[in-house]
């Protein structure tokens, strides 16, 4: 009996040891994931939902893109676009090997597109209608309709290349004991919820223009842990048991600023939090009250109060960076209590004795879900007292983080406060396509002009300027819906021990990505 | 036992220093709990968020939490959830397990059998774990904890009442009932039960101290009450992530909870000598 | 006494067979479909068919625990829904550090728990004793996940001597042994205690001290040994506490462990991690209760007795 | 004697132990087919060291236990065919006064609610004044009745527990033993009061005793039990002994009275395990007088007026 | 004198239970210390061995000689190597009195190890002599086996053997056969007797039965309410009692040939330690107590014959 289970066990004990007396080796980092990026699976971007950092540690991208949003030559040398928008050409680098040593060719990226159009997020490659490959290290995408995102996509974390061979032979285990990129770490070791050791890639030399060292990290080994409580986080960076946070929650940012051998860097912000309205449950069915929902929320003081100031109020659905987010400001929606309770009034709810509102002898009661970390605990907190400020009685029920989307899946929520983490105005088809209801669509939102101006959005852009026009008239009239409300964009930091660790100058890259990772050294 | 004889015990109780002390304490918080409303002008559930993080002070005597809301009303605000909660769930665990215990422990066979199995399996699991499970199974909030705490706990008072109830069936008074002809009932409800009953009510004071902590612990999972319902447990939940930022969030509330715990514990101690249960119990 | 082990262990396989129903049917009450979190968005209602029959949902309840009982026989104790990976090998993973902060826990208890009730006995009622029970008391009476944050805030926090976090070293065993360790202590002090105090006042006691013996021989020789016979079953029984009653000091020093594995997969609907876990605990629980009953007849020829 | 009041006909009750997993199952007979009859005011002892029955035989009698075969007849009527309701009615008419006087008072009750309890289980309220007359009938102060047993001595319980079985008039109590557990001054005290009460109230006693001593002092007739089986009945107090066991009982039980000291020939070995009976007699192992005959069967006993069930009798 | 105790008294916290108790006690002797419950019978047996600090207790006043020493003075220290090695106790519940865990061999070889210095091989050779001695059956076989395995009267005999095993001068035996059946009761004082007679033991026999007392003691010590109320050889005492208590306890055990209805026993209760009456402990129960009774603690007299007796109005020389 147990058979299977005692090798495991055996196995694990000889893990156990070799973790016990950490050598204190030269270079070596133990880095703390962010707590959204907290319970990935696995690193097998096929299957995955979500994922983390390390995937851009192990896997590169065809296309690198900067903290500006422009984008940079990786895996592809150069590329080249037909006019027409209907044709894409990408130039291998020459050189590039996968972690086993096999030579990344322009086949490989022909079957992974294939294998990728079967995954959640298969979207992404919608527009293309099929992979040639010329020769070995040139790749053409030929496509349905011109999708000027495409850059966009290529250079998604979600869209690292892997060794397409290697995801078939490992089958299930892929991305958990082994996975095989060409980036400048290989996994060494995955504990699910608790951390994943790399080590370096001694063969890597294709380094990106962004990164100042285009040969092998001089990290040798990096252990990124996950740790659930942000607390407890900080506590083990301000204890040194981590050289560096990968994100911090605007609370600590005043203690870490004043402690001497602790360094924040700032990364551009990716993150709104938003408060979803399920258009399809009483009484949110009534536009009215939505939009009472929404003027209640007080953006302002919950930037000044529960973020100490840090950040940006979000006013609509993107973050303020994207030219889609330029919205016409009247669109915008800001906090208006006057507003909230004339609207409420409007719509026969009446003011009781209470405080709570109340049309035939039904009381405003709303149910608010949240997810059970502490900001958005903190958060719903403030927004549930906002909400009852013009009448609203909000039932807060708090989830687990990780099921909390198969519980939007029932479509039983009226209200919730989420975050999402993305840099381009096609979240807002992500998360109000009507063909998504309950998760990732939590608004249940449906409206046939929405799903027009949708539709053109996605597919109908020749060019980027095209693209961003019609996702901005898209994301303006999804807005005016009032499917959900604006709440707030925090800023994004990483927080490092400056004695343990030395940061590039300026970080490139859309976050912490291998790109920044080959320049980080350790302190001897 | 008659009422005179429990509020006798009671009084002598008291009057050690131990049940004095411990005593006094748990009279502050129950009336803290029923008079919160009028001992502090602040609401519970008033954000005042300019004023969140206060360290103690002259007008916050505790300071504030997070949401600026004062700390000592959420306490004592919080002692209500906290005492209502463990105390209802113990009464219906000591309820429902004197039943069960006594049927079994009295009318013995495949009941009995039946009875011990569950408990015992239910025993050998720690409380917070099944308790975990029920919430699990019930979701979260009062309700569910209440459930949870009750289940948890059945096991112990069916195990005492069975063990007490086994121990009282071999005395010779009820031998002795048998002999004058008496029923099943009449033994049960005249002997078996009002003889078990004091050994019972002190394992169930003393457990209403464990169901503090353990709704306190459920709370410091998120399971607990929901906000913005104060209890100490979901208070010290959001106060563990500002451990650094604001201690006093999670250390008053810890205090309420380790008093309140302790003083129960020495005014059962206190309890259980005035009522002299195990000398009582050898002399019978 | 070998004939009592083999039927003591035979003894077991009924509780087994009951305990794995139990944890079977317990989890089919918990509501919320795990197939929900495998399906991908906008997926018809074939592919979930597909799924519920990859992992037989589709099965009658009676049907679907044959299975998983007899896979879990065979050691394979199935697929998580969630991480997709084998249960066996995440139990492994936190199996280890589970056993290893039970096992110091149970130690340190142990051992601390026994000398202060020891000295507690021999000073009864006088001030030793009332500080080492109020000490006690007050050790038992603080929620752990209070009393582990609180050490953190001193030891890591204030004074870096050990870990915030994690299971990487013996210097992060400490606290949360610690913390666990104090609750434990208090239980064996005061039932070390009692029963030292209940087994000196035996009539045989008096005799060995008329037989002359030094008080100090009949308190550690006799009268311990006897002590001790209460303390070591209690002890046996603690071991399911001390496996699975660690799940808030895991949440707090997020360490992995069976508890942290176990409320996870709880909040997640993960059946098959949910019943791994269970089952860890109920052996470990049927384990300890085994282990006590044989440690009770190694101590006591009376067990022995009774049991032929 | 022609119509006695109660009549026991070879009464078998067997005890199984153990069972279930752990311990092998194990049979015992406690009483191995007793038969005796007692007439209206008699007084009958039974007489026999721990273990040998005696107990069970008088719990047997008034079918607290139910016996494992054989017949009571009490007053002509068969206890072992009675309905439950009937046979609760027909505890008014017997009552059983027990050996520990401690734990056979229900220390919660006052000594009126112990003394109402023989009418309430019958569903009615003691008449007034009956408790007072019980408690005068015991020799105690009616100022007892509102006080605990534990505010009391042993002996005051005793009286206590006397009176309960009074309660109903009842024509027959079982005395089980009720002054083992006193002291030989309250023990005097006890078997005197015992004695005015049989007589003013006409009532018939089996007494149930260990010392013989004291039953050879308080009984009409007088019946030694051993390992469960009756194997002498003295038909008067005095009358001599005629089984080997009986003579060792007379031989054991020291007078007060050092010129009537014994040369003591005390039987050696103790009484076997009622678990495993050995064959034949089951006093031989320690009987001075064993044959071969009395290793290998049992002796039954006798149809006189002296009956006795030995192979080799005094 | 072996034994000479003398106007001893012992308390328990604030009560007094037992007090001015005096008498004497020779090798070859046995005195039986008789009394009802409460007496202070067995108190009287813990300070004779010291083992009183055990239960609370202190001798207040008086002295234990013993062999020329007076124990009530000796530390724990030097009174240690008296217990066991020259005072023995054999105590009341013999299922009780034997720790259950551990083989009946290595409780008594203890005895011969600690005080007689053998070894181990030696020890146990001597206590299976001992037991067979004692007509225990198969006492090699009996050394390996725990007591529960034995019925109570091999039990008795084993706590007898450990008293006797270091050779003693005195056992104190604490109603050795309170516990067992009559059959076994009258097995055990025989030996008891044999092994006085055979060895010049002194034994002090604590009981409540004056059947025993009758039977085997030389003299006799009578206490009440934890007061000696008469002291004196068997023969007399039983013969023509001066004491009115001594009558009446006498009087309570059923007698061959002794008519119904004479048993009447002693009217009254037996105090408890908490509630003494004033003056003679006996008046309330006493036929012949009179306001003297009531009032002042009789003094003791000594008797013609050496004995000591406790009372205002002793019966006469004859009696009944």
């Amino acid at each position: 009996m147990f058979m299977t289970l005692k090798k495991h066990m055996l196995a694990a004990s000889v893990s156990v040891a070799a973790l016990l007396p950490l050598s204190a080796a030269a270079q070596e980092a133990t880095f703390v994931l962010g707590t959204n990026e907290v319970g990935i699976p696995s690193y097998n971007l096929l299957t995955a939902v979500n994922t983390n950092t390390v995937y851009s540690m192990i896997y590169d991208n065809l296309v690198a893109q900067d903290s500006d949003l422009s984008f940079h030559p990786y895996l592809a040398e150069s590329w080249d676009e037909a006019p027409d928008g209907m044709s894409w050409t990408f130039h291998l680098k020459p050189g590039v090997k996968f972690h086993n040593g096999k030579a990344l060719t322009s086949a490989d990226i022909a079957k992974f597109i294939e294998m990728f159009r079967s995954t959640e997020s298969s979207y992404m490659v919608d527009a293309i209608e099929k992979v040639e490959t010329p020769d070995d290290l040139t790749v053409k995408f030929v496509m349905k309709h011109p999708d000027p995102n495409i850059l966009y996509n290529l250079a998604s974390s979600f869209m690292g290349i892997p060794d397409p061979d290697a995801v078939e032979a490992l089958g299930d285990d892929y991305g958990i004991t082994e996975a095989v990129g060409t980036g400048p770490f290989k996994l060494e070791s995955f504990t699910l919820g608790q951390e994943t050791v790399v080590v370096r890639n001694d063969d890597y030399a294709w380094g990106s223009p962004l990164s100042a060292n285009k040969g092998p990290a001089k990290l040798e080994r990096i252990t990124f842990r996950e740790i659930p409580e942000d607390s407890t986080a900080f506590l083990e960076l301000k204890s040194g048991g981590v050289d560096g946070l990968l994100s911090i929650p605007t609370d600590y940012l005043k203690d870490i600023s004043s402690d001497p051998a602790l360094s924040v860097a700032p990364i551009p912000g990716q993150e709104v939090y938003y408060m979803p309205i399920n258009v399809t449950k009483e009484p949110f069915t009534d536009i009215k009250v939505r939009e009472a929902a929404a003027y209640a929320i007080n953006q302002e003081e919950i930037l000044q109060n529960v973020f100490s100031g840090y950040g940006a109020v979000a006013n609509n659905f993107l973050i303020s960076a994207l030219p889609e987010a330029q919205i016409d400001p009247a669109v915008n929606i800001s906090f208006n209590p006057d507003k909230a309770n004339a609207l409420l009034d409007e719509a026969g709810w009446v003011k009781g004795a209470d405080g709570v509102r109340e049309k035939d002898g039904k009381k405003l009661t709303v149910s608010l879900w949240t997810q059970n970390d502490s900001v958005f605990r903190r958060l719903t907190e403030v927004v549930q007292a906002q909400l009852k400020a013009v009448g609203f009685d909000p039932q807060i029920q708090t989830f687990d983080s990780s099921t909390i989307r198969d519980q939007y899946k029932s479509g039983e929520q009226q209200l919730a406060v989420r975050s999402y983490f993305w840099n381009n105005a096609d979240i807002v088809d992500w998360f109000f396509g009507g063909d998504r209801l309950g998760y990732p669509n939590v608004s249940m939102f449906n409206d046939p002009k929405a799903e027009e101006l949708r539709t053109k959005a996605m597919t109908g852009s020749k060019t980027g300027e095209e693209r961003t026009a019609n996702f901005k008239a898209y994301h303006e009239y999804v807005t005016s819906q009032f499917p959900y409300a604006p709440i707030y964009q925090p800023p994004q930091n990483m927080a490092y021990n400056k004695e343990h660790i030395t940061m590039p100058e300026t970080l490139h890259g859309t976050s912490i990505t291998g790109v920044v990772m080959v320049d980080v050294e350790a302190k001897e | 036992m008659s009422l005179k004889g429990t509020l006798n015990s009671i009084g002598r109780a008291l009057r050690t220093p131990k049940g004095a002390i411990s005593g006094a304490w748990l009279a502050l918080v129950v009336l803290g709990a029923i008079f919160a409303p009028v001992l502090t002008p602040y609401d519970y559930d008033i954000q005042d968020l300019p004023n969140a993080f206060a360290a103690p002070s002259f007008a916050h005597w505790l300071g504030t939490d997070e949401f600026g809301r004062d700390l000592l009303t959420r306490v004592l605000y919080g002692a209500r959830t906290s005492l209502s909660v463990s105390v209802l769930s113990i009464s219906v665990s000591v309820f429902t397990g004197m039943v069960l215990g006594a049927a079994a422990g009295y009318f013995g066979g495949a009941f009995d059998r039946a009875v011990t199995i569950f408990v015992d399996l239910t025993w050998s699991f720690p409380e917070i774990l099944i308790a975990l499970i029920l919430v699990a199974i019930i979701g979260p909030g009062i309700t569910g904890t209440m459930v949870a705490i009750a289940v948890a706990y059945l096991a112990q008072f069916t195990r005492l009442t069975r063990a007490q109830i086994m121990a009282i069936r071999s005395e010779t008074y009820i031998e002795a009932a048998k002999s004058l002809g008496a029923r099943d009932s009449f033994i049960l409800l005249r002997h078996l039960l009002p003889n078990s009953l004091a050994p019972v009510l002190v394992a169930g004071m003393l457990a209403t101290g464990d169901a503090i902590i353990l709704e306190a612990t459920l709370g410091f999972f998120g399971l607990g009450a929901q906000p913005p319902t104060p209890s100490w447990g979901s208070m010290m939940s959001s106060g563990s992530a500002l451990l650094f930022k604001a201690p006093w969030i999670i250390v008053f509330p810890g205090l309420a909870v380790a008093i309140t715990v302790v003083a129960i514990n020495l005014f059962g101690d206190a309890l259980i000598r005035a009522l002299d249960i195990k000398t009582r119990l050898r002399e019978a | 006494m070998l004939d009592y082990l083999i039927r003591r262990v035979l003894l077991l396989l009924p509780v087994f067979l009951a305990v794995s129903a139990i944890i079977f049917l317990i989890l089919h009450l918990i509501p919320g479909d795990p197939v929900d979190n495998l399906l991908k968005v906008g997926s018809g209602p074939d592919a979930r068919a597909k799924i519920e029959a990859k992992y037989g949902l589709d099965q009658p309840l009676i049907v679907q625990y044959g299975m998983w009982l007899g896979n879990v026989l065979q050691g394979d104790l199935g697929t998580s829904i969630i991480t997709r990976r084998p249960v066996s090998s995440m139990i492994a993973q936190v199996l280890p550090n589970s056993l290893m902060l039970g096992g110091f826990a149970l130690l340190f208890s142990s051992i601390m728990g026994i000398i202060l009730g020891i000295v507690a006995a021999a000073y009864r009622d006088r001030w030793p004793d009332q500080i080492i029970m109020g000490g006690v008391l007050l050790g038992s009476t603080l929620p752990s996940f209070w009393l582990g944050l609180l050490l953190i805030l001193a030891f890591s926090v204030q004074l870096s001597w050990f870990p915030v976090s994690g299971a990487r070293g013996w210097e992060s065993l400490v606290l949360p042994v610690l913390t666990i360790g104090l609750g434990g202590m208090a239980l064996v002090a005061r039932v070390t205690r009692v029963s030292m105090i209940d087994a000196a006042s035996r009539d045989f006691v008096l005799l060995l001290h008329a037989k002359g013996l030094s008080p100090a021989r009949i308190r550690l020789r006799h009268v311990l040994r006897h002590a001790l016979i209460p303390v070591v079953t209690i002890l046996a029984l603690r071991i399911g506490w001390i496996l699975g009653g660690a799940v808030t000091v895991e949440y707090v020093f997020a360490r992995p462990g069976l508890g942290l594995t176990l409320i996870k997969a709880l909040a997640q609907h993960d059946y098959p991690v949910v019943q791994a876990c269970l089952l860890m605990l109920a052996i470990a629980v049927m384990l300890g209760t085994l282990l006590g009953d044989i440690l009770q007849a190694l101590m006591d020829p009376r067990v022995r007795s009774a049991m032929t | 004697m022609a119509d006695p009041l109660i009549r026991a006909e070879a009464l078998v009750k067997r005890f199984q132990t153990g069972g279930g997993l752990l311990a092998r199952p194990r049979a015992m007979l406690a009483v191995r087919g007793v038969s005796m009859a007692i007439g209206k005011g008699e007084v009958v002892g039974v007489v026999g060291e721990s273990g040998c029955g005696k107990s069970t035989l008088a719990r047997l009698i008034l079918r607290l236990i139910e016996p494992t075969s054989g017949t009571i007849h009490f007053d002509g009527q068969d206890l072992t065919k009675l309905s439950r309701g009937d046979m609760r009615r027909m505890r008014r008419r017997m009552a059983m006064v027990f050996q520990d006087p401690y734990s056979s008072l229900d220390p919660r009750f006052t000594v009126a609610e112990v003394l109402a309890e023989p009418f309430r289980v019958q569903g009615e309220e003691p008449p007034a004044g009956r408790i007072a007359e019980l408690l005068g009938q015991v020799g105690l102060s009616e100022r007892l009745s509102a006080s605990y047993p534990h505010q009391m001595s042993g002996g005051q319980r005793q009286r206590i527990g006397i009176a309960r079985a009074l309660a109903q008039a009842p024509d027959f109590i079982v005395l089980d033993e009720p002054t083992a557990s006193l002291d030989v001054s309250i023990q005097a005290q006890i078997i005197a009061l015992l004695s005015e009460l049989r007589r003013e109230l006409g009532l018939t006693y089996l007494f149930i005793s260990h010392d013989l001593g004291l039953v050879r002092y308080f009984c009409d007739r007088v019946v030694v039990m051993y390992l469960g089986a009756v194997v002498e009945v003295l038909p008067k107090a005095d009358a001599p002994a005629r089984h080997p066991y009986t003579a060792a009982l007379m031989d054991s039980t020291f007078a007060p009275d050092p010129g009537q000291r014994k040369t003591l020939r005390a039987i050696e070995g103790e009484i076997p395990s009622a678990f495993d009976l050995p064959k034949g007699c089951a006093f031989a192992a320690r009987c001075p007088r064993a044959s071969d005959r009395c290793r290998a069967e049992n002796p039954e006993l006798s149809a006189t007026d002296h009956p006795v069930a030995c192979f080799h009798p005094l | 004198m072996l034994l000479s105790v003398e106007n001893l008294g012992v308390r328990i916290g604030k009560v007094e239970p037992l007090s001015s108790l005096s008498f004497t006690l020779d090798r070859g002797e046995i005195l039986g210390l008789v009394g009802e419950s409460g007496s202070g019978k067995s108190l009287t047996a813990m300070a004779v061995t010291g083992l009183l600090p055990l239960i609370g207790g202190r001798i207040a006043e008086g002295a234990v000689m013993f062999d020329g020493t007076d124990l009530s003075k000796l530390p724990e220290d030097r009174l240690r190597p008296y217990r066991g090695k020259r005072i023995a106790l054999v105590t009341q519940n013999p299922m009780t009195a034997l720790d259950p865990v551990q083989r009946i061999g290595d409780q008594v070889d203890i005895m011969a190890r600690l005080h007689l210095g053998l070894d181990a091989k030696a020890a146990r050779a001597r206590t299976v002599e001992l037991l067979t001695r004692l007509r225990i059956p198969e006492a090699v076989t009996v050394c390996d086996a725990y007591p529960h395995q034995l019925s109570g009267g091999m039990k008795q005999r084993i706590v007898i053997a450990m008293a006797l095993a270091a050779e003693p001068d005195l056992i104190v035996a604490d109603e050795p056969t309170t516990a067992l059946d009559v059959t076994v009761q009258a097995q055990i004082i025989h030996i008891l007797g044999e092994l006085v007679r055979e060895r010049g033991l002194a034994l002090m026999l604590i009981t409540h039965d004056m059947g025993v007392v009758a039977q085997v003691c030389d003299k006799v010590a009578v206490l009440y309410a934890g007061r000696l109320a008469e002291t004196r050889a068997v023969g007399p005492l039983f013969a023509s009692p001066h004491h009115p208590y001594t009558t009446a306890l006498i009087d309570c055990i059923p007698r061959e040939g002794m008519a119904r209805g004479s048993l009447t026993g002693i009217p009254g209760l037996v105090p408890s330690v908490m509630s003494y009456p004033s003056g003679c402990r006996f008046h309330p129960r006493c036929p012949r107590a009179d306001a003297t009774c009531e009032r002042t603690i009789p003094e003791t007299r000594t008797l013609p014959d050496g004995g000591i007796v406790s009372c205002h109005h002793p019966l006469g020389g004859d009696h009944g």
